[in-house]
This record gives structure tokens, C-alpha cells and sequence, in this order.
């Protein structure tokens, strides 16, 4: 039988080691597994890679994990929201690695990863500093740069609602990264605000329950 | 020299918004053209984290914490909104399917250069975001900027010296001093904020402007 | 006011000229557009190149083209299902040129260019015929096949629902191929077996009507 | 020698596909194989053209003409099947999701190489589908198919004649006579279908076979 649920959010994050590279979902404050990123702060995994549109605010989400140095680098396209003073204060430590991807080439990274591509020319940041160093190709007389898939050990995601085959679908504005980042990672946890007794409706699905591994109940909506 | 208000500056821009559009605004000055859109066209903002069809703040009450735009701020949807992901989001820009975005800008050249997203400032980390996915894919990029920095210096150049985020990229440039086309013989003037003499607008503009 | 309703079928695919390159959605007898390509052949455009996932069968959709001599060239991943007389008599005879791409690639190839993606490597078909004259690469020791995106001038899909605004949804196995190749045509033509009169729910929506140009009724199911 | 039927065939590989496999069965004698799976086992069956969960065939009148599977087949859903397009179907194959296909084959060679899309007979129209995708994501290519064709040549080989649908991508092979490995020093015997020797099989292999 397939039964993805697990007891709880610190069973979902249990697996996770030091040093893992981890995915996870969210923008602005929409979608961001924040139950999940409790559990993995309280588990304690450290020397971690972090990759996510944002590097989080406040003392919540992905600045806990920065203020309890467990962030050994961060893969995002934008770290500078207002409130991100755990990743400024690390940045600035040099405690803390960045790489900046712009947001639609991370999104695409992160898809062949999923999708297992080998990489794809962009047009996107042609000829800027972020191509810098990055093999570019004239095609049809416009310049463009080669960007290599971005995998993960792990995924964290939030739902709105999933079942016990995995199967997931989003609210509004939460969709954004969850549903490529749990293509793209090799062990997907998810957060979903209710787990449902039965099947979803298949049309209704948004991922497929083959792209994740374990769900967990938090029903806590920021 | 007399200065449009902002406001008056992205009154002036929603004018060029034509009916049927689809048109994602970045954050800021940017943001504030929907509101002045004349009435009776039905345009379609796009918003990079996954909404098309982006309506008005939401009523007192009545907020969606997990339904916001690029900037954070609560929205709503409206009849003909749709929500997708990040890969379709970027798909739409970059596959040019949008008409136009609104952006703003440090730094614009005469051969459409843009410089919007990193000063010289090394102190600051990066952050690009989703600007140089809109600049490659949308074909009309309109910039809505002060005419000049507070120190008076120009932001109108030759040639940018701050990080480029797309080159050749921009089509037209509004000011509280003047509406400018980027063309391949660099800025020409399309009109001057009213009370202003083209030479007075020549002077704070770094790159020869053609009339 | 948007409005991407129009008239009947043959409005729809009036815009379509002789020489035009055509996406036809559509996988076996599922999704496939019959409306708007029997509009097609009453509207007479040939020299066509026809991008679809099959080539027809029986007299129906792409056969009754092929029949009618309007089509140049087929590019698919499989023209040989049991019925294709159509295709195998234009292909025997030499009236049609066939360009064969393995099914993922066509997808892939169709979503790059509907994306604005330059090309992207794939392991698909290294090594194989299929990757004869193309660029190849090593990636991390593995073989990868450089694929070049794929466009359209138009694109004739089927929708189980559409709205003013050109949103879709789609029906069980019919999605297939319609959402990404509503995505890679310049002119993206839609027959929906129900047209709504108010807008349809955000969530639900699979193709956002910013890739669609217009919407004709067509309520039979074969 | 004595040859297990198709069926039989069907069912000895469907003791290897466990439980909460994911698993894409080709058209033809793979096929067959989901109705063998032993009782208690939940598997969840993709067909590339956009379902993850095929139920078996509708009862009469109860068919949906646009719910069918890659051989274009009507068919059913099951509790948690979910629906998809094309990109994310191919995305599960290649991007390494499904645990399991089973395929068909004209030739297998003995370092796995896979010929099963096109034979020497350039008067057919090439066709190729999905079989190449499969092939190169699915980390257990598992062929079913009779030992030999039907003028006795051997369809396993020391090297594929007919053109290659993958390079090295076989793991097993399940046939009328045996069940064979491939393994880095080639076919690995694995069983013998009951009654047949090791030499009556090693005799109808066009390789040789480690046993």
C-alpha cells in the first residue's frame, strides 16, 4: 500500500543530514513551509545549502535557520527583502555563501533538475555580470548563457492539501516554487494544511504524488 | 524646471496602457500606473509569483495571506485571473507573451542599456530578483523614473556604469521631465513634462537627445 | 474589454495562410481538435507543416488533411498507428516530408520555444539514429543530445472548458500535448466543447488565457 | 525445449514489481503484465500520454473516449491517480521518478543496448514515441519478450544489428526460457523457465550467458 503520511513534522525532517542541499519552496510569505523549517531547526541538522527564491525575514522561516548558523550557503535571486537582517549580519560575516540566480533562470534550473535535462541556453542575464564567467552562444543572432540543472537532497513544500498517494494542490499565490522544487529534489517533504481521508480529484491534482516522499499535517496558515 | 508629481508621471504612462494588455509592473513607482489607467480597459497584470489578473488591495477584513504580488502586498483576483507556477510565470516573460512591463530604473543608455538592479555599492549583497527574465522576454520595457539622482547627477547616459540587467533592452523612458523613445539612433524626445524648454531637459540628461 | 470568443470554426481558422507551420494537439483519439481541422480543410490553406504527436488515422483530423494533399511536412514522434493509410500513401509516394522526434523531445522542444529558451541537452536518443548530425556533450559523464526549441505560427487545441479570457481546462488523457503548445504558437486557436459565460476559477485554470488568441464552441465528443 | 506462454511470462516478471512501485508498462506483452501483479500489492501505472494511476479496462457502457492509455486503449482511474501534460509526463521519465518500465524488444545486446523502435525495413515510416525518453530515466528497464524470433535467430545478442532505441540501458530480461540479468560482464542467468537446461538456452543466445 502506498501511505506517504508520516506522525509529524519532526518525522518528515528526521532524515535530513549536514550538509544536505535543501529546496525550499515559497515567495514573499506565501507558500513557505514554516512548520517544516521549525522541525528542521529543532532537529539540528547544520552545514546546510539552502535553495529558495528569498533568504528569509524576521526571526521566522529561513532567517531561523541562518540565526542558528546552520546555513553554510544560500542559492537565490533575491536574499534583500526588508527583515532580512540574519542573512545580512551572516553575508556580512562572511559566514554564509550566496549565489544569486535570477528568478526565472532558478526556476528553470531547478525544472531540469526535475525533468532530467542536461542544461538549456537562456537569453536571461546575457551580457550582465551574472553570466559572468558562464558559457554563452549566439543563436539566431541573440546572445545567450548556459545554465546547468540545480538539484537537491531535499524538497520542502507546502500544501494546501494533499492524500496519502502524495498528491498535492496549492492556494493562490502559494503555488510559486513547491510544485518544480518537489520535481527536483531526491527526497520531497511536504507540509499540507489538511491531509484528506480519501483521493483528491485527479484533475485537481497539481503534483503528482510520484514526485513526493512524506507528507505531514500543519495546519497553521501565516 | 517644473516636475511632474509621480503620480502625474504614471498617469501619464497609463495612457499607453491599451485596452486588452497584459502587462506585469514592478515594485514601486511601477506599481502605482494600474490606479491610473482610464476607465473602461480591461488590462491583465501579470505578477511573477503566480498570478494573472491581479486585482486591488482587499477590503478590511477580507485579506488573503497567501494571495500577494512581487512585492509582498496583499492583492485579489478578478474575473479572468488564473494562478500558476514559477516555471509558467517565467515562461510567459520569457517566451514574450506579455505586451509590456513597467520597471524602474538607476541607470538607462541611449542604446537601451538598463541598470536596475545593483549599484556600486559593494557592501550591500545582490539581489536580482525577476527583472533580467522580463527584460529579455518582454518587447516593450517602459521605464518610469525621476529624470535625475537627488544630487542632480544624470540617469539618462551615454553608457551605464552601474551592472547592466539587459542590454538594448528598453523601449521608451517616463520622466517628471520628459516621455523619451529609446530608438537606434539613441533618446528622442516623444514630449516634455508641460512648463519645461527642450534645452532645460537637455541639460540634465546625460546622452544627446534627438527632438 | 477582452473577448477571445468568436463566431463559429471557421472564423476561428480563417487567419491560417498556405505554408503556415501548425501545432495540432492530440494524442490517439484524445484531445485532438476535430472541429477546428475539418474548418481547416473546408478553409483550404495547404503547404502546411504539421506538428502533432501522430499523423492521423482513418479519414478524420490530420488523415482527412494529408487526404486532401494540404500538408508539406509532419513532424511527430509516431505516424504509424494501425489506420494511417493517409500518412503511409503521402509518405510511399514522397508528397510529404517527415522529420521524427522522439515524444519527450517534442515536448520539450515545443515548451523551449514557448518558454523563450534557446535549446537544451537532453539524454534522449544520444547515441541513437535519432541523434545523427546533431551537436552532442558529456555531462558529468553522461551523453546528452543539444535539442533546438520548436515553434509555431498557429496552434489548434482542444479545451474541455474555455472562458472569455481564454483560460482552459482540459479533460482526463485529452490535456496531453494543448497546454504547451498553447504555449509555442504565435496564434493559439481553441475549439471548447463548453464555452463559459462567466470566468472560470482561478484555481482550475491549466492554460492561462494569455496564450490563447481565440475560442470557438465545439460541443461534440468523439 | 519447453516455453512458458506470454502469461506466464507476464507473470513471472510481475513477482518483481513490488509494492508502491511506480511503473510504465510498453504496449503489447508488457501490457499484460498489470493484470499478474499479486493480490496486495498497490502499484501505480503512468502511461505517457498524462495519467499516473491507470485502472483497468471500463465496464460497458461506462467508457470515456478521451480517458485511454499510450496504445490508445479506454481506460479507468483509480483512487490517487492524478492527470497531467505532456512535459511533466516525459519529466517523470527522464527525470529518473518511475522505479520501473517494462518494455518490449527486438534485440537486446549483451551490454544492455536496447533495440526496440525500428527495424532494417526502410519502407515503413520510422516511428519512435516514447520508448527513447523511458529508456534513459527509468532506472529498471525490465524487457519482456520470446527468446528467439520466429525463424529461430536470437534476439539477444553480442550486439544489437537493428538501430538503438538506448546504449546500456537494460537491466533484466524476461523471456519464454529464462529470466537473464545484464550485468557489467554481460548476461547473467538469473532462472531458467522449468524444464530447459542451461545449454538448451545458451544454445538459442546469440551471447554468452555467466550462469
Amino acid at each position: 500500500m502506498i501511505d506517504k503520511r508520516v506522525a509529524d513534522l519532526a518525522a518528515a525532517v528526521a532524515p535530513i543530514h549536514d550538509g544536505a542541499a535543501v529546496m525550499i519552496g515559497g515567495f514573499g510569505s506565501a507558500g513557505i513551509p514554516y512548520g517544516l523549517i521549525d522541525a528542521l531547526v529543532a532537529h539540528g541538522a547544520g552545514g546546510l545549502t539552502i535553495i529558495s527564491n528569498n533568504a528569509g525575514a524576521g526571526e521566522e522561516g529561513i532567517s531561523a535557520l541562518l540565526r542558528e548558523g546552520r546555513v553554510a550557503k544560500v542559492i537565490c535571486s533575491y536574499p534583500r527583502t526588508p527583515g532580512s537582517i540574519w542573512f545580512e549580519r551572516r553575508y556580512e560575516a562572511k559566514e554564509v555563501d550566496l549565489e544569486i540566480v535570477p528568478q526565472g533562470t532558478l526556476a528553470e534550473r531547478i525544472r531540469a533538475a526535475g525533468s532530467g535535462l542536461g542544461g538549456f541556453f537562456t537569453p536571461t542575464a546575457y551580457g550582465t555580470r551574472l553570466a559572468e564567467g558562464k558559457e554563452t552562444r549566439m543563436i539566431d543572432g541573440r546572445g545567450y548563457v548556459f545554465e546547468q540543472p540545480l538539484p537537491a537532497d531535499f524538497a520542502l513544500i507546502r500544501a494546501e492539501a494533499a492524500d496519502r498517494w502524495g498528491n498535492l494542490r496549492f492556494h493562490a499565490t502559494a503555488r510559486n516554487f513547491n510544485p518544480v522544487m518537489a520535481m527536483a529534489a531526491r527526497h520531497t517533504i511536504v507540509e499540507a494544511r489538511q491531509v484528506l481521508d480519501g483521493p483528491m480529484e485527479p484533475e485537481a491534482v497539481v503534483t503528482p504524488g510520484i514526485f513526493v516522499k512524506s507528507v505531514a499535517r500543519y495546519a497553521v496558515r501565516p | 524646471m517644473i516636475r511632474l508629481s509621480d503620480d502625474d508621471v504614471a498617469r501619464r504612462l497609463a495612457r499607453d496602457i491599451p485596452d486588452g494588455a497584459y502587462v506585469n509592473l514592478g515594485i514601486g513607482m511601477p506599481n502605482r500606473v494600474a490606479s491610473f489607467v482610464p476607465e473602461g480597459r480591461e488590462v491583465m497584470y501579470q505578477t511573477e509569483n503566480g498570478l494573472l489578473g491581479v486585482g486591488p488591495a482587499p477590503d478590511a477584513g477580507m485579506a488573503d495571506p497567501e494571495l500577494i504580488d512581487a512585492s509582498k502586498k496583499l492583492v485579489t483576483t478578478i474575473p479572468g485571473s488564473a494562478f500558476f507556477d514559477h516555471p509558467t510565470s517565467f515562461g510567459m516573460m520569457r517566451g514574450g507573451h506579455l505586451d509590456i512591463a513597467v520597471l524602474g530604473a538607476y541607470q538607462v543608455a541611449e542604446n537601451g542599456d538598463l541598470a536596475n538592479w545593483a549599484t556600486l555599492d559593494d557592501n550591500y549583497p545582490p539581489a536580482v530578483g525577476g527583472a533580467m527574465d522580463l527584460v529579455v522576454g518582454v518587447p516593450r520595457i517602459y521605464i518610469i523614473m525621476r529624470h535625475v539622482n537627488r544630487d542632480g547627477s544624470p540617469k539618462l547616459l551615454e553608457k551605464c556604469t552601474y551592472p547592466l540587467t539587459g542590454l538594448g533592452v528598453v523601449s521608451r523612458v517616463y520622466t517628471d521631465l520628459a516621455v523619451l523613445d529609446v530608438t537606434a539612433d539613441g533618446f528622442r524626445l516623444v514630449e516634455l513634462a508641460p512648463g519645461n524648454s527642450f534645452e532645460d531637459v537637455q541639460s540634465v540628461t546625460g546622452a544627446r537627445i534627438a527632438a
